[in-house]
């Protein structure tokens, strides 16, 4: 019996531990490593129409609490991310995330994504530091349902929407998404923050304003997911500071199918899907629980 | 860690060589490198020349940032990340370095911290003359070349490596140095069946293993490395061939 | 030369640290104890017209990174914290903090904290697990402004509004205090929150939700500042994850003329006022910055 | 810390006290408490009964949440956050401990850590009797009262503390019990100037210092105690006078 197999609508998973969007999926061989070392699935990294170097450097720093980035959605462009998307595929299950600011832009990467052979796409309506992208569509119910229904009317692969939890209006952006038609959310992407280094009077980050992850947003993911669960009835991953099988629990049994993780890999390494996996099926075994479905919002009753 | 230091002493090494010297909290080891910016620049890895209480960075100037950071003097603050990567496994007993150009740098620990014989590689003399007291200074055997002939022996690394090899026996070599001479140096190793690390350099964002932006095949240079074996080096396909510039785009070395 | 004295507006701070609302400031004595121990000022427990017990427990659970509660706005009722107010007043500045459910509760409760003799009284138009108080209506911008101008009309004390970070109109959320009249704005309260243990699949809160506090929100705080900085031009107030001065120090560059602390005096102590002051007083000498004025917003540069 | 621990066993001391056992990570001192809660119940307060690897709770079912921790199991499981307070000053030599119903729990790991002699009072002896081969075990001296006479003394603690003083020399009296006892056993500890610890409760909600619910004027009970000194005691107005409800709202004690 595999425990562990769960399904995010049609999209069924051997493991519910997906690779987070940003995380080591920029190129194919990376997507590959990832795929061979327990993890269900793995989502690209964000994808535009357009090659795009991001935000010059310093993009990143961590602390043990926390984990901040602004990339800037660096990526190679669609049409040269198609031979990482060739080797990714090959090695198994490939959600495609895509960026746009419109749209009909949308629309025309999930189409290529799925000529690419992704399992699903993964509409990214969240990211906290690209002007014009992410999050700025993603808080506009009205946008983010258009995104989502004209999506879905150009490809036959499931797509999935990422949110933001930037918002007090995540209950109706999750239900602008399932009035567009979408076939699950994913919650959540990172928070809007910035760190000053007080020696510089300046911010870190070039972009000055960054996303942060990592184990200091577990709780206001874990309750995104729950509050979700309430407001929509498709599926939900759930995604933020997610470093142990406890932390992905939290997850589940807020609502969430399948679970997604990126910041932990810095500190656990590329392992952490294994550990976790170990880690969920001893627990599953010692409460009884037979699948993920089992444990799917249970924290509601 | 992140730690904003203050330089103890700025160095002119020769004419495009600085060395930043400062005290910083966490431990590192040879092979380790970490993340540097202050205001004005953008923050670059560089490898550490030093791990001691006092570290040091020795860096080439290329590009504005290098500049900017060879404009910097005592008292001048750095903020630093890291150390990042996995540094140079010491435990050979008979090891010969091979620096090339500004690669000598990260090398510098090693001939402090254990009996080893070197070869030091540059362009002209100017880029070299400071290693020779150096390494004359710990009592290492050492060999300079230079592809003018200004210093030592006339050519490259790979040529005096192979001279060097002629006489002596070593149980590894650790290297670290431009791809180019990586590569050709990697396949003296494994055609005379020698034990190899070598350190490699991509472009890094997060230097923590995660963004994917160093990615050398499936292995992350900030992360896996930047030290690599020779048997693990002998599976990387895209080593001495491609690399990825910071949209993730592929680019012939 | 005090190089730690700030105002926020008309109220003049020896020291720029303050106690957060919620934090030692349910009693008198206690709130005179944290003021006799380095803080510039108090702020109180919020207060409302009647005696509430607050959330059943657990409604307080922390991590080395993060800090949850629940309690549910417990106090003793505006009429009975008439005596815990003399006590403390007596010993320092304090500010009042109310909550309530419309602008006429607001106006009458900050006209008894003006009564009790309150330097100021902070509007907690932010708490995010009291069903009908709080945040609810601290994300309504016509709701926020009412509320702050017809407190401003009871009273002539300055009024300061604390704004939540759970929204993506913080910026017109800072403005509507401004048109409202507000003398200041404090930022920020807690982010909704959430823990499950996975052992007994419940949320571990009897409230089930909560806000979250402590070094996990110091990037988000330091964010929501900097961003109202750009907002509005009343002073602002900075709080959330604030353990040591270099923390202080990133609000006060992102705009704060001052600080509170709150989940921090759990692990460093009330002390850690003395050594906040400490840390600010070595840091300006050795970067020759006269006054908390003289940072004040500098990242902006 | 928080965890989530399994009882290993559960066991009923007498009528109305219970014990409860479980394996914990942290480490404790006598004298401190956790929090602790599972589903259905409110979570509370209860002072360490054992500190060694194996921890314990002992408690007295006075209410709806002891009595559904009273039925609790081996195997079940239970959420412990903690060890808070300060714990007991043990480092005087000549000890009498002081217990007061529930109040005598707390102090049975000093019982075990160190020679003492000790005064065990409680309502009747159907409270207390579990104490006496504990006690007679470890070899320790002691003396009993029952409010009723149904063992031991008749009478209250106060007053056999009294008798042994009479007969006995203390460098230091360590108190737990209920708050009335400890008024008029501090009082007697001042004029008789013998130097004294007592653990203090008042209502909790945070247990970290943080939300002033626990309050004894100034003091956290939580954070500052739950153990005081004799001189402390002294300047507390409230002290055996008022707590104060879970609103913040003083009452008559
Ligand atoms: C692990 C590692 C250790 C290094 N150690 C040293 C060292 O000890 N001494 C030293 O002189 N140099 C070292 N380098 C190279 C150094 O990082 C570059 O020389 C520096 O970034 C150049 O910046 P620039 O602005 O001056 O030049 P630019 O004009 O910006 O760039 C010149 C070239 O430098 C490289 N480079 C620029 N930015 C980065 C980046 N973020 N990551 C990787 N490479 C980059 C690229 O090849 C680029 O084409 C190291 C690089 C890596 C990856
Ligand atoms: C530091 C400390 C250590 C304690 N150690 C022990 C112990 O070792 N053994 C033991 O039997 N009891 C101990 N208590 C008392 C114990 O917490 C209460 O008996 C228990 O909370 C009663 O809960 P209930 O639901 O059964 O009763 P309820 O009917 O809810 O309450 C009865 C009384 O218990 C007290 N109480 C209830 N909730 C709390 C709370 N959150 N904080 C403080 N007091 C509360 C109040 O005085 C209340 O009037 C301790 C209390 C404190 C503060
Ligand atoms: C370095 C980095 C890059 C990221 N890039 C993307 C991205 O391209 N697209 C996206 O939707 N999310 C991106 N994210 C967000 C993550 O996918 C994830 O939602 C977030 O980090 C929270 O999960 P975590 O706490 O497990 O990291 C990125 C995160 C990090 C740390
Ligand atoms: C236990 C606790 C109780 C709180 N009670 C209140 C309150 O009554 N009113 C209020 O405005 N904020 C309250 N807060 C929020 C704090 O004042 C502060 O805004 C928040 O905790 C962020 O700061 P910190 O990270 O320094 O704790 C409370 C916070 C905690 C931890
Ligand atoms: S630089 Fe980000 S993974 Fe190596
Ligand atoms: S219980 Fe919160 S301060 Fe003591």
């Amino acid at each position: 019996m595999n425990r562990l197999a769960t399904a995010v609508g049609s999209v069924k998973l051997k493991r519910p531990g997906i690779v987070a969007s940003g995380i080591l999926d920029e190129t194919g061989p990376s997507m590959a490593r990832m795929l061979s070392g327990g993890a269900g699935a793995v989502v690209s990294k964000s994808i535009g129409s357009v090659a795009k170097g991001g935000h010059a450097n310093p993009n990143f720093i961590e602390t043990g609490c926390w984990t901040m980035n602004a990339m800037g959605l660096p990526n190679p462009g669609i049409d040269a991310f198609r031979e990482e998307m060739e080797v990714a595929v090959a090695a198994g299950k490939v959600i495609g995330s895509v960026y746009a600011a419109s749209p009909a832009e949308f629309a025309s990467l999930a189409g290529k994504m799925e000529d690419y052979g992704a399992a699903a796409v993964e509409l990214n309506l969240s990211c906290p530091h690209a002007a014009g992208f992410g999050m700025e569509m993603g808080t506009d119910p009205a946008m983010v349902r258009s995104i989502v229904s004209e999506t879905k009317d150009a490809v036959s692969i499931p797509v999935w929407a990422k949110l933001t939890p930037n918002t007090h209006i995540l209950a109706s952006i999750g239900r602008a998404v399932e009035d567009g038609g979408g076939d699950a959310v994913v919650a959540i992407n990172t928070l809007k923050a910035m760190h000053i280094v007080p020696e510089f009077g300046k911010p870190f980050l070039s972009n000055r304003f960054g996303g942060l992850s990592g184990r200091a947003i577990k709780p206001v993911g874990v309750r995104a997911v729950f509050d979700l669960r309430s407001a929509v009835s498709i599926p939900i991953v759930g995604v933020g500071g997610i470093y142990g099988h406890r932390d992905a629990l939290e997850y589940i049994m807020a609502g969430a199918c399948a679970f997604q993780v990126g910041s932990a890999v810095s500190e656990m390494g590329p392992g952490i899907f294994e550990s976790i996996n170990a880690g969920l099926k001893e627990f599953m075994a010692e409460f009884g629980y037979k699948s993920i479905k089992d444990m799917e919002g249970i924290a509601h009753e | 860690m992140n730690e904003v230091v203050r330089i103890s002493s700025a160095e002119k090494l020769n004419s495009s060589t600085w060395v930043i010297r400062f005290k910083a909290a966490f431990d590192a080891r040879p092979g380790q490198f970490v993340m540097v910016w202050a205001p004005g620049m953008d923050e670059i890895p560089l490898s550490l020349s030093s791990v001691g209480e006092t570290k040091a960075v020795t860096f080439k100037v290329i590009g504005d940032d290098t500049r900017k950071l060879s404009a910097m003097s005592e008292g001048d603050r750095l903020h630093v990340r890291g150390p990042y990567g996995n540094g140079f496994d010491l435990s050979s007993r008979k090891v010969l370095l091979v620096g090339g150009g500004i690669g000598i740098a990260p090398l510098m620990p090693i001939l402090e911290a254990k009996e080893a014989d070197a070869v030091f590689a540059a362009r002209d003399g100017d880029e070299v003359a400071y290693c020779v007291p150096i390494a004359e200074g710990l009592g290492r055997r050492h060999w300079v070349s230079t592809d003018d002939g200004s210093l030592g022996f006339k050519g490259n690394a790979v040529q005096l490596v192979t001279e060097v090899l002629g006489e002596n026996v070593y149980d590894e070599i650790i290297a670290c140095g431009p791809e180019i001479m990586l590569y050709y140096l990697h396949r003296l190793c494994v055609e005379r069946g020698i034990r190899c690390q070598m350190s490699l350099e991509r472009y890094m964002k997060c230097a923590a293993g995660i963004c994917g932006s160093c990615m050398v095949d499936d292995r992350r240079v900030c992360a896996d490395g930047p030290v690599f074996t020779g048997e693990q080096i002998s599976e990387l396909r895209e080593f001495g061939k491609t690399a990825r510039d910071a949209s993730g785009a592929k680019k012939k070395l």
